[in-house]
């Protein structure tokens, strides 16, 4: 029953073509300027792709996280970081929490470090961890249901503290060896360890929020030692933690009096995003009433944050196309394709980020939609889809400093 | 508009409406059972002592009294899989799965009386992912900092495994009046 | 910033309606006559419907395999058998397997029994482990890649032996404390255990089918001591395990000349079924070339074992509209129903199963559908369709002897 | 039929030709690389001893020429999903994972030049499902107790991790004749 008699197959030894066995890709050593991480919660892993060719160029996995992992890079160790946990029979028995060290080129396993058990599972999955500027410590927010942070030492290896929390949460950095939480009481808190990774500071802000008549979303973007968080009305508020004591700006609106009436209001999941350089903000919205903060928008506004005045509006198209063309096996560009363009219906997305180059991209996600569009954030035209970009999932990772 | 044109954007206005496969309930309130990890908040006093199981409030027809319908009045503020469609029902959790002790508490308004009702969406965890009749409404929903009124946050935290299967949606008392933010 | 006083939603204590908390479901002690578990591979559980009601009614996880996890029903001793592994960092590091062992009736966890990390992982899911009918042993397959089984004793909870089956394969349940495995050289072997597990006592039957010209498929149905294969090209071979050696009757056709020559082909997943009270043999088919007998079918041809004769025809209805019912959340009837049920096309099933009840119905579901039909076995008429059944998967397993 | 019909159908027909989301590859063979755990099939013979790298064959236009479709010449007998979608390419692992170092062998017949091609299927391990670029071909594909012909087998049985992410498509050789049975 030996296959090559039974099948005649038998190679022409003189006359062979062959490929090399064994080889495995390796990352370049500095990120793309286009490159995304989708994590995905039922796939489990998060995937990289190049914005650039729409390609997939590598992955890792999280067990975990109801959010998908979420992949953080520190440039300067040439690692990445995933927060994971998993049980000993998969979904019962003992639970072990852990950070996985991914080679940042190769993206095999460098090694783990184990932590507290009760690192925070939350399905937005913005800030539940985090690399200190220093390049040095780990932050990773925990929930049992008290609110704690663990602190990983990235040089040595090893759980370092666990520092308490109350009534704080998720993780802010704000430069050096210092982070932030936003706080139940309307205020932000600041924290600043040590060299050895344990608490030397903390500092409190004002508070400069009304959680209840108006909170701000967890989900903040970064502008050196600023925080800028947007309230559920639309109101910008910028925390400056340069100083000694965690400051708010006086806010200022996204929307006229007018567009409020109208019904216009942020949305989404990770729904702002920024490009430093050139200060400009990026805003998810949509039309909606009281409890539709967390729905998709087919609109990004684009502020000036110096200004604080809207210079921009992009219309997100209709991930749909995307969506469907590899289950209907269509070709992009295709009859097919053309059809579904002009028919599909547009949900909106959940989810934007922006790339910090000078050519920047902002890439959008619904999350339930597995395509992911790529739209030039200065002109706001759509330069590609990508699609099969996995199962379901929030938030949209964009590598590097 | 052909028919399969309608119903594709069906498809997107329902994709439009729902904003998160696996996060969490809405919460005006939190409680213990059976412990005091956490303070227990005015609303739930009145509970706290005794197993419940009062009576259910009067119910409607149509999806607003369907527990196995996103529609189902008391998921005014629920995020997750209706364990009404796993094996369990708006009170029960499904065979093999553990109610989880801590929860939060929405407040949902029932046609049939025109009552505003405290809602208890106690997770049923233990087992993956139920991956049916999901369902997400966020009427009072708040960020994560503010823990007890957040839908996002994995409310299996408190049970022996933080694996979430489906949610419950428990009636818990009248309420006084309805969600305050409109 | 206590809630209660925020949002002013005290309770009136003395009007009181409340539900009990804490409430978990139980099952009947006995399975229903309709019970049918459906195993996902990508949600990486098995959920129990009843078809009767198309309820979802309970379900068990695993991790592992990747034809989602098969539950096996030992009646006698109320317990639910799940074969599975883990890795100490879910998808890396060191793999343990085991067999967990759940209550039927509450689906709680009872203990497990760890076994050899080599059980078999493959795709069709069929036959990779059974209760033998003593209710005292359990046999998973295993492959490293050498093929072995691993002898699991239920009564004491423990793993008690790895036999060898170099060159045969799978588990097929013969009676008492024997089973048999298909071999690559076209022959059936068989193994009786002794009261401890222990291999007593191997046979083999004569060749009975040649593996490159007209292979049987491993998907066999039993009928009592027998079971019965069916090749690529139809041919049915039915080998009986009572004797002393496994004898293979003379084959059967499923196919006339005229039907072969216009194409008709088995072709699936879990391609047959029987009814043993009516002694009827459901066969999924298709009109196909070769290499199509993995494709799926929507045809049921059903035939009499004893008269080796076509008796009926079933048609199976497209799973589509049930697939896409709960997308567009039409209402199951409604004018959306109706017209989706007009215009979609056909994909066939991949695996059907039927119950062994007086009332039979017969199970029938496509891998990447998540939909199950529930078809009046003896009619032929469709009963109901079960939405969201789950993502994908290969298999059907009506619990029960 | 409208446009969306259309579309429908074409869903519904590819549907129809996948049979399998996750198996293996079809084969004709098997060897070990750098092992001798099970014995080398005379069709491995001539390659066992190098690492190949003489070249690839010559390569067609269109869908029978990208790697990245499920009509690439050389994978009528895949079963899985294409490395060429997941960060390698149809000889190469995505980063990260590990090639198996055992496979199977199947034969396909390359169109730029008409000749069959003995063709390796080794799936890439240790990270979950790929999730992109599903392609299942049963050419030559036979059940599991004929291992080394058979695609449902997981063949990430033989390496480090047994997870299974995606699969590639090495040319090994040329075969003297295609399938037998037809």
């Amino acid at each position: 029953m030996l296959a090559a008699t039974l099948i005649g197959a038998a190679a022409a030894a003189a006359d062979i073509q062959s490929d090399e066995r064994g080889q495995v890709a390796v990352l370049p050593a500095a990120p793309g300027p286009h490159w995304l991480w989708v994590p995905d919660r039922v796939l489990r892993h998060a995937a990289l792709f190049d914005g650039d060719s729409g390609a997939m160029i590598g992955v890792v996995d999280g067990a975990f996280s109801v959010s998908g992992p979420a992949p953080i890079l520190a440039p300067k160790r040439g690692e990445i970081y995933v927060v994971d946990a998993v049980y000993a029979r998969a979904y019962r028995g003992e639970r072990k929490d852990y950070v996985t060290i991914y080679d940042a080129t190769t993206l095999a396993v460098r090694g783990e470090i184990e932590i507290p058990p009760r690192s925070a599972s939350i399905s937005h999955g913005c800030q539940l961890a985090a690399v200190l500027d220093d390049e040095r410590f780990l932050v990773v927010f925990n929930q049992d249901p008290a609110n704690s942070v663990s602190i990983v030492d990235l040089e040595a290896r090893r759980f370092v503290d666990e520092i308490m929390i109350a009534g704080c949460a998720l993780v802010y950095p704000t430069g050096g060896s210092r982070f932030a939480a936003l706080c139940g009481n309307g205020t932000a808190v600041e924290v600043e360890l040590d060299a050895t990774g344990h608490q030397k500071r903390v500092a409190r802000s004002a508070k400069f929020f009304d959680v209840v008549a108006d909170p701000v979303t967890e989900k903040g973007v970064r502008d050196g030692s600023r925080w800028l968080f947007a309230s559920f009305a639309g109101q910008v508020h910028a925390v400056d933690f340069s100083g000694e004591q965690p400051v708010a700006a006086p806010a200022w609106s996204l929307f006229t009096e007018a567009e409020r009436a109208a019904g216009w209001r942020i949305g989404g999941t990770q729904h702002l995003a920024l490009h430093r350089a050139t200060h400009r903000l990026y805003s998810l919205v949509h039309q909606g009433g009281p409890g539709s903060h967390k729905d998709p928008g087919a609109a990004v506004w684009v502020y000036d944050v110096g200004q604080e005045k809207r210079v921009q509006e992009i219309a997100v198209p209709s991930l749909l196309p995307a969506f469907a063309r590899p289950l209907l096996e269509l070709e992009r560009g295709g009859w097919g394709d053309w059809l579904l363009r002009r028919l599909a219906p547009n949900p909106g997305v959940h989810s934007i980020a922006v790339t910090q180059d000078a050519a920047p991209v902002l890439f959008v996600r619904h999350e339930e939609i597995g395509a992911v569009g790529v739209i030039d954030a200065l002109s706001g035209a759509l330069r590609r889809e990508i699609d099969e970009a996995g199962v379901s999932g929030p938030t949209l990772i964009v590598p590097g400093p | 508009m052909t028919g399969l044109d309608a119903l594709l954007e069906r498809y997107a206005r329902r994709l439009a409406r729902r904003s998160d496969r696996r996060g969490f309930l809405a919460a005006l309130g939190a409680f213990v059972v059976g412990g005091a990890a956490l303070p227990l908040l005015p609303i739930a006093r009145g509970f706290a002592g005794d197993g419940g199981a009062k009576g259910a409030p009067a119910e409607v027809a149509g999806p607003e009294g369907d527990p196995t319908r996103c529609e189902y009045w008391r998921h005014c503020a629920i995020d997750g899989f209706l364990c009404s469609c796993c094996g369990g029902s708006q009170t029960t959790c499904p065979p093999g799965t553990e109610m989880a002790p801590l929860t939060w508490i929405g407040t949902c308004r029932n046609p049939a009386d025109g009552k505003h009702y405290a809602i208890s969406y106690n997770d049923c965890c233990g087992r993956g992912y139920c991956g049916r009749c999901f369902c997400n409404r966020n009427e009072g929903d708040r960020p994560v900092y503010h823990p007890y009124r957040s839908n996002d946050i994995n409310w299996c935290v408190g049970s022996t495994s933080q694996v979430y299967h489906c949610s419950t949606a428990l009636v818990i008392g009248l309420a006084e009046e309805g969600q305050p933010e409109k």
